[in-house]
């Protein structure tokens, strides 16, 4: 067991990819020389040399491009897009190209690949460098799409990520990259398409992803000091495959639900769930699925407008304690 | 057309050799029978969606195709029939997959413009305009980082000269001195529109090679015999560890851009002049100028015709898809289940 | 009153407020000198002339960026994506220029003007050029996003998009085009954010847009003769602006939902109508919300797999008629 | 540098005159000590968010700058600030956005990477890469369209030439003959990259001219007359109905990429060199030669040094925003609603 941070476990789990499989490449723009602008490539091109890591020019079709062809030729891409915001720069391979190719061709390509992006708000960067664009990807048939919240997590999931057959969208949050957790030593290989519950509890369950995951812990404390209330959170780490049967289990169990959506509201990842819940689920339900999400709004730049947007502790124990109280 | 570069060599046993020509001229034939037949099948609504065909460029497909070595690699776009036939897939998968039978290439689900076999090295046909281009960059990067012979070849047209992912591969292949090559079909024009209403220099691809420290290449692409040498130039560059080309071939489509499509936009007189230059036409000339026997071209033209013939009545006689496919092969599982 | 056809309500649309203001301009590829490649512009260049309506590159990023920088200039472009399926290639235009411009400004800069596009499937053209992504678009703060499914609402809605001071994305339906409905004389201006009633009933509200307008009302009639179900049709026809009221007025009414969505099911516009109804009128409900979509699969390109794949009459009759009975 | 055309021209009264030197310097010495100030608001931790400072690329935008007329409109990057300043847009309101004040640009709500002040022409700042090369064209169509005489002038990097959507707008600004002038500030990185390792020919910009049929244009972006002179060409060539115009200004950025940068990747000696030809000092330099007097330099400088004490402590002294700007204007009803 080690402390390390998020940042930290990025690298790690690159590197210890790369070192079991020499058909794990790695591209992006300043991730070789420099260790990318949020450090969190440090170290690889050195460890790995100038043909494994490679730096590019700004260019990002040709970097999913590039990483697609050499899926299907043989290689284990990881392509590095810096911000998630320049996913709508190279949306066509997201879209069109990676997640149809296999069903177009009856399955004949194959594009085993991993695209590894910053994502996320709080560093006060403004509108179009600090979204969270899963929802773009989750929404694309033929992609999965995992969101690491704790740096164990990054290592396990960037490592099942890269060992599995289809593209997958491993969405980084910015704002984690300086937080720290406990990571167990040796290989650590997870499994997509299983959420965690973190916390578990029988008056409601509370679903985050990412950045909203700490809050998400945080608020249940409070909720359960200051209003008695005992919430279920969950993790949900994978949008697609997409853990339903734990978070269906977990409804049935406390016939309440919350999502916490760092996303602008429409369309979000919650609104799938809570779509599932009230098809599945809707008989075990006592009362009304209650999304918690930024507003469906561009992002400021300021800090104090940027802090205010995001989903907090005190807005979601507002909300969950208000909902159940009433 | 002045700047055309024209094969000079009339000797008997010049470099291409009379095997390659027959090669070359049979793939030609194979294309113009098979896309004719396409064309038919479609006027008697057999074949549904969409199609976008290559009568009249099928030197283009026939030169770069003989050229290559088996292992290469051919990406496509939506008008991608020709390559496809001349890497050797069988008229029935192509007729079949267009016709949308269980029989197609595909078994339906992709259709005309996604052709692909990668068991002869056809990596697909990519409908996006410009996408294919960045994708045969990658599998050319395999080669190079596995040490790996075969060259990846991409062919487009002119109108894709015009959006940005041709700049950001052409940048990024040359950059990284990969073994592709990027074949541009400029038939002069993009769907509708002549290309140089909507182009700031008259060769949509050559006039921009120097912008990624290329050579410049126009070559006639309506002679197979020019093709082919274009290519062999390029793959051996390629091999031997010398980067991308840029090749230009100026061709022309003698049926509209898509099935629905009468090309009525084009100049009185242009299609006939260009019919003049037909590349099949051209190439008969040049088997005879070669001393090849009219029995022998007759010969190859009917066999194709028979091959055609035959693929188009199994097709006919094939079943459709069945529906348990529809959701198959989304995911490498074999599925499509995005929740558990 | 005249019979019209889908398609020619969009060029009737299109001149009607070019001859309205000068200001409108129209670019696109191939739309000019040979009316565009679904005939939806034929004539247009004609009456208005080569400066007004202009043929561009294969540019899609081109495209919407010169339609940006006009609009926010003074003009009133309206720009042509061939089809949907090609905003991959010039999103972020869609999202990350056109709808934060203004938020980023603080009100600085306005970015009138209306993207057209074929969405859609049943032309059997595979999976590149068949999507429905009004959800591509309706998931991106700061945008209107509008589908029509008559000829009437072809040509009022693209009037209030045209004259609406945002930016709009309106989703024109391919395999509607060749349809046919009356249309008022005279100019014809309708209003964005409201849905349309179009059967009224009483036992369930079913929601659909564009290609499944008719597919659900063909089944409303089925249900009503075959099992003794009145169904309420509801045209959501705008996404953004959405008018919840009408939604959940009918909700209200029939305390039961079922969407008829096009798209491949994950994050789909019914996702987030059902979440607001499983919030806000979750007492109203006397049981589960349905979501009734094209499975979360690429589209296949043969006839009797894309007819198969879509939402169909007998589906929806099926999966109501089973949810209700149940 | 080889190739950089440098002024010859030595005469007093030359073709730039006093006025316009004056202006120049005083433009330069505007961004360079507003600049510095941000950096220093940024130690203090004043400054949050990131911050892309034009330190010794100062007479690039103060060259373009100077030379538009009122209702000229310019489109910048995240880089941006030295051009906004250029454009007359008050320290205070720069500096105020990116302390996140209420007296900012913007409010706080853009942020350093997309300040914009329509009224001043500063028609945006864009943060992602290539973005704003079209939205430019759409401008200067807008100027066509309606014969207004004004010009769309567009600010990036050298790294900016490899994406995709600078290649579509300087063909679509060719084709369309746009009032348009595409100005690439060379300073020979994109991030931390040398913009050598990823591009395919030594000048990004210049060598791609061809490709859209422009004219091969690079200058010494440290010399603001040189630019000054350069610009003057372009929009007068531009508002005769010219078409556009790619001008490749060779300079170099004294500090790291962004505020986040110590800009270690740098072979040593480089910023030495470059801080040699520092745009201010040669411009001092120049301003001597034109017998400009010290006390009259000294006075200009001065008097930017107390504009930028005085906007500093208003910044300081503002308040931060309110929250109820929170979700307003993102439509033109000055409301978020996407519902009713
Ligand atoms: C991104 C994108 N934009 C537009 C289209 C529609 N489209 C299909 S083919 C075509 C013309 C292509 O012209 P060219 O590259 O010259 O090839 P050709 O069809 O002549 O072989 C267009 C505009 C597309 N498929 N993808
Ligand atoms: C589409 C996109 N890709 C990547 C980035 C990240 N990025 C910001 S600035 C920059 C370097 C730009 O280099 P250059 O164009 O030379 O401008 P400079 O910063 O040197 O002024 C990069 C890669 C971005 N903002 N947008
Ligand atoms: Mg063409
Ligand atoms: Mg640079």
């Amino acid at each position: 067991m080690a402390e390390l941070t998020y940042r930290d476990a990025v690298i790690r789990g690159i590197a210890q990819e790369m070192e079991r499989d020499p058909d794990v490449v790695f591209l992006g723009e300043d991730i070789a020389k420099a260790g990318g602008v949020f450090k969190a490539t440090v170290g690889l091109y050195e460890q790995f040399g100038p043909l494994r890591v490679r730096d590019t020019p700004i260019s990002e079709q040709a970097i999913l491009g590039a990483a697609m062809g050499a899926a299907m030729t043989g290689l284990k891409p990881i392509a590095e897009i810096m911000f998630s915001d320049f996913i709508a720069v190279c949306f066509d391979y997201i879209a069109n190209e990676f997640p149809k190719s296999r069903y177009m061709t009856n399955g004949q390509t194959k594009c085993p690949l991993v695209v590894r992006t910053g994502n996320g708000a709080g560093s006060r960067f403004g509108a179009q460098h600090s979204q969270s664009v899963e929802n773009w990807c989750m929404m694309i048939p033929g992609l999965k799409v995992v969101a690491p919240s704790s740096p164990a997590d990054v290592i396990g999931l960037l490592a099942a990520s890269v060992r599995d057959p289809d593209p997958v969208i491993f969405l980084e949050h910015k704002s984690l990259y300086p937080t720290k957790g406990e990571v167990p030593d040796g290989e650590i290989v997870d499994k997509l398409g299983t959420a965690k519950i973190l916390r578990p509890g029988k008056d409601a369950t509370i679903l985050a992803l990412a950045l909203m995951v700490p809050r998400a812990l945080a608020a249940a404390e409070k909720l359960a000091a200051e209003h008695g209330i005992d919430c279920e959170v969950i993790d949900v780490r994978s949008l697609v495959p997409l853990d339903t049967q734990t978070i269906l289990g977990s409804v049935a169990k406390t016939h309440r639900a919350f999502s916490v959506e760092e996303n602008p509201r429409l369309c979000g990842w919650g609104a799938e769930i809570m779509s599932i819940i009230a098809d599945e689920a809707f008989y075990d339900l006592d009362g009304p699925l209650v999304r918690i999400t930024t507003p469906h709004c561009p992002l400021p730049s300021a800090d104090v407008l940027e802090d205010a947007i995001l989903p907090n502790v005190d807005r979601i124990v507002e909300r969950v304690s208000k909902t159940l109280n009433s | 057309m002045n700047d055309v570069a024209r094969p000079a060599n009339t000797a008997l046993n010049d470099d291409i050799g009379e095997d390659v020509r027959l090669k070359l001229f049979e793939t030609q034939v194979v294309i113009r029978e098979a896309e004719q037949r396409a064309y038919d099948l479609f006027l008697q609504n057999l074949v549904k969606g969409t199609s976008h065909l290559s009568l009249g460029q099928e030197a283009v497909a026939a030169g770069f195709a003989v050229a290559m070595k088996p292992g290469d690699l051919s990406f496509c776009t939506y008008r991608g029939h020709a390559h496809t036939l001349a890497r050797g897939v069988p008229v029935e998968k192509v007729l079949g997959e267009l016709m949308g039978r269980d029989n197609g290439l595909m078994r339906g689900k992709g259709g005309s413009m996604h052709l692909t076999s990668e068991e002869h090295g056809v990596m697909g046909s990519y409908a996006i305009i410009g996408a294919h281009l960045p994708i045969a960059c990658g599998a050319a990067w395999r080669a190079q980082y596995k040490g790996q012979k075969d060259v990846s070849v991409c062919f487009f047209g002119d109108g894709t000269t015009n959006i940005g992912a041709f700049h950001e591969a052409l940048n990024f292949a040359a950059v990284w001195k990969l073994p592709v090559i990027f074949v541009c079909e400029n038939n002069f024009y993009m769907e509708y529109t002549p290309i140089g209403d909507v182009t700031a220099v008259p060769h949509p691809a050559a006039d921009r090679a120097s912008a990624y420290g290329l050579e410049r290449i126009v070559i006639d692409g309506n002679d197979a015999d020019a093709v082919y040498r274009e290519a062999m130039k390029a793959y051996d560059k390629a091999r031997a560890g010398g980067g991308p080309s840029l090749i230009e071939c100026l061709t022309y489509r003698h049926s509209g851009h898509s099935r629905a499509d009468p090309a009525k936009y084009r100049p009185e007189g242009e299609l006939e002049r260009w019919k003049e230059r037909d590349p099949i036409k051209i190439y008969r000339e040049r088997l005879k100028q070669f001393g090849i026997a009219d029995a022998q071209i007759e010969k190859i033209v009917s066999g194709v015709k028979a091959t055609v013939d035959d693929a188009t009545e199994k097709c006919k006689a094939a079943p459709i898809p069945p529906l348990d496919i529809l959701t198959t092969d989304v995911y490498a599982d074999g599925g499509w289940a995005w929740r558990n």
